[in-house]
């Protein structure tokens, strides 16, 4: 805790005079996103100097993972980024595949990819609703929960749990997709699709969000790459990176998408990427749903325990947040050596303090909105 | 005018007030008699997103703020002029006097003229 | 009646009036003020100008409030109660009771009309206002347009220096 | 004036309060089920006969909670704030007309005082701001004050150039005068100014940034709980209803209209704009204080400057009514399209980072179709891959 | 203004369909306005509420041997049993020789993760449909071996759920487990 | 052990949470009036206070999600008169919904205490419960009671949104329940 | 009734207490509420005056008021600007005490 050394912080700042009014943004405010801490040195309505303050949430889920048996982890990645809980599974499924060297049947990956992309455009539909509450409207955020709760039924079809699926395994899937599961997906799309179009169509051009969010928290693509953006963030600067193109895992080579880029990379380019994505998403799904194969989905290793042998292994995956990276260390015991994570949200929060810089209060708000961070996955 | 009236018009004003004020006067004595209060030093502290409270002081407040109410008076004063011209411009040009209305409009275009150079200056820019 | 009531708003304007030159607190001050300018358009009504009790009400319970709050604000109000009155406050007593010994005397020196209070129609007033005071009413908006300029250039070139 | 005039004066204010808060309850319970509708969602339902006490409960609870004030608070500023609000708020009503008798008492500067006790209401909201001794409390209290004295002054106008019209101050002066057609059709831009101001007197989306949540927390508001609290919500939802029927009384006719009893008319056209409120509510987010001081010095004041003029001229010059409505119109179209050009700036660079993507596209869909799979796109800048 | 008036019309529209067809499901009640019928939250088929243990109806025991696999695969924890010889095996009754005598689930601390039944080999565990399980105290859902057969027996007679190994001998399901009578589970 | 019964009630156990405290016209009239009126005065009011929860706005964790799912359009808390503000001072329910982090213990313990008397807390999901997955962890707190007295749990990882909305229904019986119990106090 | 004198009283007295401030105070920004408070003094004279006299000769029984307006008018003028010279005095002396300005003379 450190009121006080915040507090001659300012006393510094102006010759031993506090001029600017220190301002406490969370650790509980509406707009933080969770339990992140903001200190803002305000001059009126101005933001003079920012300072960031996380770890309300370090669980110390890395520490954890050190104890468990390699299926176990799976537990502990669903919670990491608790808003894409699929891609999390997946980057440390593939991660453990890498080090054992182990195959994945065809059926698996094409189910994992619809899951995961099914899992971006929830996390992103949950972004735009948060944005929505942070630039001041509530409805949009109806409206995407709505789309939103449909994908978390199907999820709970397949997987039988909302958020925390524990569905992937290493070398495939837990069980066999749900008979119906065609059947659920050709329901659940043209659905979806409505629900992201409304959500887009409600808040994305509208005049007042336009002006709230254009051209606030502009960010050039080289600052933006020193910083280590990745994902929207870094896409809406202009730079066409995206994993899944540049080193395309798991089956996406198969698919026809677009890497949608914005141009200023600014509050509103990031929300435009995300909206744009939610398209790109949904047509991957649907190639995927006409590729997918028959075949055995579950793990050929079966309920054995997992011993991979010894070494480290690096793995990168493009997560709605960005490029999540999870290397792991194993000493050829049934429990990880090490495990750490490169979280996108860290690496995108890590902007703030320059973004915040000379903007309103209320943009802070929105800025920190649109870089969609999710303190779960920036703490551990 | 009737001083009755008059005498009613305005009991009834200071009338509302006071049955505003009571009526909030009878909710906070209702409520201080009828709510649960643990008050402590910790309650009565001042919120701030959770952690405890540093000490400010108002005077950084934008001198822009300043300069608004500024100009909120200016116009304040207009609307004292504008509302008993409103309505009798018209009977005095009934009247063959177009005077009230020249110097209506005269008294507006300064007004306008204010705003222009208030607008001019930046003072309705709120960059820093 | 009209003595109950001229009674009760004569005790809010002076009492108010005695809060803004007594209290430390300028918040306070500011309160009392507002108070007694709320009771002046209470005078103002017995005196039947309920156009002026408006005016009262509009210019000097809403706006010059504010204004002085805004000001208030701007200057640290936590300096205020270190500035105590003036070390020649008794001089000022005794200023002040001398003028209100000469106007009290010059007042009462007069027998007071006897014609009742009455209400002026406010249409004539108005029209009175834009017709006979026609020009002191346009200089009157040059006289805001300059005090505007000043202050705007005054309060800015402050804002400036930061 | 005898001692039983004032008695029915007292009469007719405690049944003018207690219609008042039966709005009030009825507008917040309102206003939840048609967002709720509007959301696709129910609001509440099950508090009562479709949620119908659900204003009741919270009224009482709010009552029954503990009433903290800080002790970093100024006590008197902190107690005093929401009285002076809510008689700014009550006040009013005392000349608001339900039709051509049902008015507690007519004053003839009916329009002035509405406006000189409008005012008070700021001051309100300004000292409760300030007397919450807290940083967003402060923050909020500032916004209200600058929001609200900048959006007073274009309402002003526009009230002023509708005395003009009806050449009266007089509510019920201007409601007769309006009995052939309702003055929206000569002044449809005097509406607008009004009705946008009024939005922003009132605090409502897209103007509720002084006490917006997730930014100030509520603003003024944040450190009233309990009984305090709740005489602000009251004085909120008086104001909001206040602004509905001064606009129905003002530019939608008032009572006037046939078959139906004049109250039910007025009511009915005081629910139209109470709704719209809420629709607007459930539609836009919130600007921020700049746009919002740009829009109401730059955009409203000239244009109520010019609603003031044309209608004087209209007036003194004896020209048809149909253009005064031409006047009227063009002003809104031009500033409407100033506004669209200025706001939508924006969204015009957009077009460009659409036809790149385009263009992409098919570049993307020609290398598919020259057989090569689609490869790792080149990076603008160096990327970190 | 043009995307503004859009979007009104969009939230207009969205009231017509709010009007007509709310999307909110009544929870807990049926979905009729004025119907109070209370009927059970609509999940999904593999829903994993909070895991339970299943009875074996043809023999009348439970599935579970008290093997402690799932106990040591589950990541929180959060079970414990205790084992005894089975009193119907002495009789000739049922082939498992030992079986469950003790078995605690702290529910308040597991997260549903369904490892428990993955790795059982007795199909003696399933994830339970239950997911309403607010408690006063602190650890007032730990439950014990009585109330998780209760458990286990609602949802089996719910689903019609029959071990795998019983599945692919018998296709057609046996006749289903019967439904528990209330308060069964007291103690 | 507590008995449990799904999808029954669960007998009613007073928990360690909060109980308003007798207000001064209850102080002045202990005993002096008849126990049916003030009985039936608690009921009224516990009434008004279980039909309108208002919680705090305040997700900690990954519950945090399922807790907004909750107050959107599938689940709609505000049926139940369930609404969110975002400061304390307005608030009567706190849901704790996450992981109590010990960093985040003093700031939850200080949210606590500047509500406004009759308060209530929901601990939401197995990490506010007890811990959960990180009981284990270093630097979680084993559940929020630790900090502050706790009126419902509601468990789960994270409960759906029905179980939180049981969860609330649990904490309104829970009200009406307490003021019966103090009734004519 | 209340006869003229009685508001002429009243009005000396509200005269001399802001005079009494304006004379006694050290903060700027309390002589400044001082001097409305003298401005109000009198503006209570004239509508006294002026409700309590027939139109006599070129004057009618409004022009009191009129003036009063104007006394407002003038009034508001002069806070703003006095407001903003003592907000200028405080950024640049960091102090609003009279005495302390007049000692530095600047
Ligand atoms: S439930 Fe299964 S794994 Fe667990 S102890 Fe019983 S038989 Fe063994
Ligand atoms: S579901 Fe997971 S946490 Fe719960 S008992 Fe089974 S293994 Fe343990
Ligand atoms: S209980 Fe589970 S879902 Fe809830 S915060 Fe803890 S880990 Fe996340």
């Amino acid at each position: 805790m450190c009121p006080n050394m915040v507090e001659t912080h300012a006393n510094l700042a102006a010759g031993g005079q506090p001029v600017e009014m220190l301002l406490n943004m969370g650790p509980q405010h509406p707009s933080t996103h969770g339990v992140f801490r903001l200190v803002l040195w305000i001059d009126g309505e101005k933001i003079v100097r920012a300072e960031p303050h996380i770890g309300y949430l370090h669980r110390g889920s890395e520490k954890l993972c050190e104890g468990e048996q390699y299926h176990q982890v799976i537990t502990l990645f669903d919670r990491l980024d608790y808003v894409a809980n699929f891609n999390n599974e997946w980057a440390y499924c593939r991660a453990v595949e890498k080090l054992m060297g182990l195959a994945v049947p065809e059926r698996a990956e094409y189910a994992r990819v619809i899951l995961g992309e099914l899992n971006r455009i929830a996390s992103h539909l949950l972004y735009v609703g948060t944005m929505g509450l942070d630039a001041g409207a509530m409805t949009p955020s109806m409206f995407c929960f709505r789309g939103r709760e449909r994908v978390q039924a199907l999820f709970e079809a397949v997987s039988g749990a909302r958020m925390m699926h524990n569905y992937f395994r290493i070398g495939g899937l837990k069980e066999e997709l749900p008979e119906n599961f065609r059947q659920l997906m050709s329901g659940l799309l043209p659905l979806l699709k409505k629900d992201v179009e409304e959500s887009d169509k409600i808040l994305t051009f509208n005049e007042i969000f336009l002006a709230r969010l254009k051209g606030v928290g502009a960010i050039g693509a080289p600052e933006a790459v020193d910083f280590g953006f990745t994902g929207p963030c870094l896409r809406a600067c202009g730079v066409e990176y995206d994993c899944r193109r540049a080193q395309p895992y798991s089956v996406y080579d198969r698919f026809e998408f677009e890497v949608p880029v914005g141009l200023d990379g600014d509050c509103w380019d990031r929300h435009w990427v995300r909206v744009q994505e939610m398209y790109q998403s949904l047509r991957i799904i649907e190639q995927a749903l006409a590729q997918m194969p028959e075949g055995p989905v579950t793990s050929p290793l079966g309920r054995r325990l997992i011993r991979p042998p010894k070494g480290e292994v690096y793995v990168r995956a493009e997560n709605p947040r960005g490029e999540l990276g999870v290397y792991l260390v194993s000493d050829g015991t049934d429990k990880p050596y090490r495990v750490k994570v490169r979280p996108p949200s860290f690496c995108n929060l890590s902007a703030i303090q320059r973004l915040l810089q000379n903007s309103w209060i209320a943009d802070s708000v929105v800025i920190l909105g649109s870089l969609d961070i999710v303190l779960g996955e920036v703490d551990r | 005018m009737d001083a009755n009236v008059f005498a009613q018009n305005w009991t009834a004003v200071v009338l509302s007030a006071v049955v505003a004020a009571v009526a909030m006067g009878g909710m906070f004595a209702a409520s201080r008699l009828l709510s649960s209060r643990r008050p402590s030093a910790v309650k009565l502290s001042t919120y701030e997103c959770g952690i405890p409270p540093t000490s400010y002081s108002w005077s950084n407040v934008s001198i822009r703020f300043y300069i608004l109410a500024i100009l909120f008076l200016m116009f304040d004063v207009e609307a004292v002029f504008l509302f008993p011209w409103a309505v009798i411009f018209l009977k005095e040009q009934a009247l063959g006097n177009p005077v009230p209305f020249y110097a209506m409009m005269m008294f507006l275009a300064i007004m306008f003229f204010a705003v222009v150079y208030g607008w001019k200056k930046g003072v309705l820019e709120w960059q820093k | 009646m009209s003595w109950l009531l001229f009674g009760l708003l004569a005790v809010l304007t002076l009492g108010g009036g005695l809060g803004v030159v007594a209290t430390r607190n300028v918040v306070h001050a500011a309160l009392f003020l507002l108070l007694s300018l709320t009771a002046v358009a209470g005078v103002y009504l017995v005196l039947f100008a309920e156009f002026l009790a408006l005016v009262q009400i509009l210019i000097y319970g809403g706006a010059i409030v504010i204004v002085v709050l805004f000001a208030v604000m701007l200057t640290r109000s936590s300096d205020y109660p270190r500035i105590s009155d003036n070390r020649q406050w008794p001089l000022a007593v005794v200023a002040a009771l001398g003028v209100l010994g000469v106007l009290a005397a010059a007042f009462m020196s007069r027998p007071s009309p006897v014609t009742r209070p009455q209400s002026p129609v406010f249409d004539e007033l108005a029209s009175s206002l834009f017709t006979r005071w026609a020009v002191p009413f346009e200089v009157a908006s040059l006289v805001l347009l300059v005090a505007l300029i000043g202050a705007i250039i005054i309060a800015r070139a402050s804002g400036n220096e930061r | 004036m005898e001692i039983i005039d004032i008695l029915t004066i007292i009469v007719k204010l405690a049944v003018l309060f207690t219609i008042l808060s039966v709005v009030v309850l009825g507008l917040t319970w309102l206003e939840r089920k048609v967002l709720g509708r509007l959301q696709g969602r129910l609001g509440p339902t099950r508090t009562g006969p479709m949620g119908l006490l659900q204003p009741l409960a919270d009224a009482l609870k709010l009552v029954l909670k503990e009433d903290i004030i800080p002790t970093a608070a100024e006590k008197v500023l902190f107690w005093i704030a929401p009285v002076i609000v809510v008689i700014s708020a009550f006040v009013i009503w005392v000349t608001i007309p339900a039709s051509q008798s049902l008015v507690v008492q007519n004053l003839d500067l009916g329009l002035f005082y509405i406006i000189a006790f409008s005012v008070v209401g700021i001051l309100g909201l300004l000292m409760a701001g300030w007397g919450s001794a807290n940083k967003y409390g402060a923050l909020g209290g500032l916004r209200a004050a600058a929001q609200l004295i900048s959006y007073e002054i274009p309402l002003i106008m526009v009230v002023v150039a509708m005395a003009m019209l009806a050449q009266s101050l007089d509510l019920r002066v201007i409601v007769e005068k309006q009995s052939s057609y309702p003055y929206l059709l000569l002044q449809p831009l005097g509406l607008v100014i009004f009705f946008i101001a009024g939005l922003a007197e009132v605090g409502r989306t897209p103007f509720d940034i002084y006490h917006a949540e997730s930014e100030v927390v509520g603003g003024p508001f944040v450190e009233y709980s309990g009984a305090h609290w709740a005489v602000f919500f009251l004085a909120e939802y008086i104001n909001t209803f206040a602004v509905a029927a001064l606009t129905a009384l003002l530019f939608l006719g008032g009572w006037s209209g046939p078959f139906l009893p004049p109250v039910v008319w007025l009511l009915l056209k005081t629910l139209a704009v109470v709704l719209v409120i809420f629709w607007v509510r459930g539609t836009f987010p919130r600007l921020r204080i700049d746009q919002l001081m740009a829009f109401a010095w730059k955009a409203l004041v000239p244009l109520s400057f010019y609603v003031i003029v044309i209608t004087a001229v209209y007036q003194f010059y004896g020209w048809p009514a149909w253009s005064l409505t031409l006047m009227s119109l063009a002003g809104l179209a031009g500033v409407g399209y100033l506004v669209y050009q200025r706001m939508t700036a924006p969204a015009r660079q957009v077009k460009q980072v659409q036809a790149r993507q385009r263009a992409l596209a098919q570049s993307r869909r020609a290398a598919a179709a020259g057989g090569t799979p689609p490869a790792p796109q080149p990076v603008a800048t160096q990327g970190p891959g | 203004m043009l995307n503004s008036i859009k979007g009104l019309a969009l939230t207009f529209m969205s009231t017509l369909r709010g009007l007509r067809k709310p999307v909110t499901h009544q929870y807990p009640n049926s979905g009729s306005l004025l119907g109070k019928r209370a009927v059970p939250t609509p999940v999904q088929d593999r829903f994993m509420g909070f895991p339970a243990l299943t009875w074996d109806q043809e023999v009348g025991e439970p599935f579970c041997t008290s093997c402690m696999v799932c106990i040591r695969n589950c990541p929180t924890q959060c079970m414990t049993a205790t084992m005894k010889d089975n009193p119907l095996n002495a009789e000739g009754k049922s082939s498992r020789r030992k079986i469950v005598d003790q078995f605690e689930i702290n529910l308040n601390r597991c997260i549903l993760c369904g490892i428990c039944v993955e790795v059982c080999n007795f199909d003696a565990i399933v994830m339970s449909h239950e997911h309403e399980m607010s408690t006063y105290q602190r650890n007032g859902d730990r439950v014990d071996l009585p109330a998780l057969l209760t458990i286990g027996k609602r949802y089996q007679y719910k689903t019609g759920w029959q071990p795998v190994a019983t599945k692919v001998k018998k296709a057609p399901a046996p006749q289903p487990v019967a439904a528990p009578a209330e308060g069964e589970a007291k103690g | 052990m507590a008995e449990i019964v799904p999808g029954q009630p669960l007998a009613y156990v007073k928990g360690q949470g909060n109980v308003p405290a007798p207000s001064l016209m209850d102080q002045a009239m202990a005993g002096k009036l008849p126990g049916v009126i003030t009985a039936s005065k608690d009921q009224l009011f516990a009434l008004a206070r279980k039909s309108s929860l208002w919680t705090l706005s305040f997700g900690l964790a990954c519950c945090a999600i399922e807790m907004i799912s909750t107050y959107m359009a599938d689940h709609d808390f505000d049926r139940f008169g369930v609404v969110t503000w975002p400061s304390p001072r307005q608030a009567d329910v706190m849901i704790v919904a996450g992981t109590v982090v010990k960093k985040m213990a003093d700031p939850i313990r200080l949210l606590y205490e500047q509500m406004p008397d009759p308060k209530w807390v929901i601990a939401m999901g197995s990490c506010a419960t007890n811990g959960g997955p990180y009981y284990r962890s270093y630097s979680v707190v084993m559940g929020v009671d630790h900090i502050i007295p706790v009126d419902v749990y509601v468990p789960g990882c994270p409960p759906r949104p029905e179980a939180l909305l049981y969860g609330i229904l649990e904490l309104q019986k829970k009200i009406m329940l307490d003021a019966k119990q103090s009734g004519g106090k | 009734m209340v006869p003229l004198t009685y508001f002429q009283l009243l009005s000396a007295a509200l005269f001399a207490i802001g005079l009494y401030g304006v004379l006694a105070r050290r903060s700027a920004v309390l002589i400044v509420l001082s001097i409305e408070l003298m401005l109000n003094a009198v503006n209570i004279n004239l509508i006294a005056a002026a409700s309590h006299m027939d139109g006599v000769g070129r004057f009618s029984n409004f022009d009191g008021q009129i003036i009063a307006i104007f006394v407002i008018t003038i009034a508001a003028a002069e806070v703003g600007l006095a407001l903003a010279i003592i907000l200028r005095m405080y950024r640049n002396r960091a102090t609003v005490d009279v005495d302390e300005i007049n000692l530095m003379k600047w």
